[in-house]
């Protein structure tokens, strides 16, 4: 059966970010994955920037597709 | 003519950018339901999506990337960094799940007043019309007043993800406003 | 004053998870960092595995310093 | 001679390989302290270490990378994952914190069964020897249980991070011992 109930969320928002941290380390549509790390975690915008930033210098997204 | 010839040579070379298309709605809406029954014309068995899922998919010549972002409370916050470069939305609606319409409504609400998607088309599917108390897709428009909506492209269709009922017609529908506005 | 009493160790794990990110998604010492990510938020084994290949790929260590 | 020339040409392109260095120890032991103690020759205002601090440290012409990594017990687990290609261990006590000693054994037994630091020297820090009520360097080698190391080159110091007493004799027997075994 399926059941959406939200048991823990807090358990949904890590296993949430391992999917995501997941795709970023192999390299799979870093940028938009980088928002969503640095979201979860709340970094500091500072240091958000900078991850951003440094993602926009990564270039050749057409050669950076999924599977 | 050089034009032409460039941007041919362009699209040669890389491919034409694919369309990016988000599908949003609250959880068990029935997102990945659709995003495999648009791609492999299965339905699939689904669990609650913790994450997402992307898949390219090809209708009429137009090649879409097309993400199905998990619609629980606690991750629905980050939908929002998934927005940039986005041609359309999606929007699926349980239309049976009436006590949850004005959830999905702000939810909606909130997503159409960000700027990324300023010039996102918005389909929505009035989805699981094969339930006997769900509410008809002008009941769901109305509901998630659709029709107050400025400045947005936009159209209901009903459909039934499990049943394989109007999802074709939605995405014709989109596919001939996206190339339309090219 | 110096206090080392661990008021809350799940926020000082988020806290070094943090940082531990910060760093690589800067791109430096990728590899040590990457270890550290898989660990705090246990990645399954085979998942871990890949991310950790995947830095062995991305070779030149000697360009990849600190500071 | 070949061999020669072509080592010093790789070393100048690349620089010879740092030698890498872990300070390990319980929190509070100092090891901050002693980090920029030894890099600035200051003693610098610390708070708890969530993560760890990085330097480069030139001594006796050998460039060492110095990793100074936070003790607190709910990041100690991830210790582990900085151990490859460690050359050096610089294990810091407090040697006032008498109800810890057994804690501080435990990490250092565990550390020193690890395959990859199974050729690291081992230099324990006695530190804040300054303490009216610190142990001797024999006591805490004796609660450490180093006498009974096998198959390990160590070397016990008495330190003060804070006076700045025995960092400097500490870090050059660590060196002539690195040399020696190149
Ligand atoms: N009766 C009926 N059930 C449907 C329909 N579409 C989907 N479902 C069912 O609804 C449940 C939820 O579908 P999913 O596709 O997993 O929902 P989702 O929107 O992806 O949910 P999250 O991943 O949690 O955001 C599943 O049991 C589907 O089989 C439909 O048109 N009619
Ligand atoms: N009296 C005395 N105090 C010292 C000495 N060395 C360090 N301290 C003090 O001990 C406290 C802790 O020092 P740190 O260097 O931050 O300790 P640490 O080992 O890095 O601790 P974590 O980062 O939590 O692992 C600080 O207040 C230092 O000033 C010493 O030799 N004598
Ligand atoms: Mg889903
Ligand atoms: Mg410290």
């Amino acid at each position: 059966g399926y059941n959406s109930t939200e048991v823990c969320s807090e358990a949904t928002e890590m296993e949430y970010l391992r999917k995501v941290l997941f795709e970023y380390m192999m390299g799979r549509e870093t940028k938009t994955m980088a928002k969503v790390i640095t979201s979860i975690l709340k970094f500091p915008p500072d240091q958000a920037q900078k991850v951003l930033e440094k993602e926009d210098c990564k270039g050749t997204p057409w050669l950076q597709t999924f599977n | 003519l050089l034009g032409g010839f460039f941007s041919s040579l362009f699209s040669n070379l890389f491919g034409t950018r694919e369309m990016r298309i988000l599908i949003l709605g609250l959880d068990g809406a029935g997102k990945t339901t659709i995003l495999y029954r648009l791609q492999v014309g299965e339905v699939v068995t689904t669990i609650p999506t913790i994450g997402f899922n992307v898949e390219t998919i090809t209708c009429k010549n137009l090649k879409f990337q097309v993400w199905d972002l998990g619609g629980q409370t606690s991750i629905r916050p980050y939908w929002r960094c998934y927005y940039s470069n986005t041609d359309a939305i999606i929007y699926v609606v349980d239309s049976s799940d009436r006590d949850r319409m004005g959830i999905s409504k702000s939810e909606l609400v909130a997503m159409l007043e960000e700027e990324e998607l300023k010039k996102a088309i918005l389909v929505v599917f009035a989805n699981k019309q094969d339930m006997e108390q769900a509410m008809t897709p002008t009941e769901v428009a109305n509901a998630l007043g659709l029709p107050a909506l400025k400045d947005r492209k936009w159209q209901i269709f009903k459909t039934s993800a499990t049943k394989g009922i109007g999802l074709e017609e939605a995405m014709e529908w989109l596919v001939d406003s996206l190339k339309s506005r090219q």
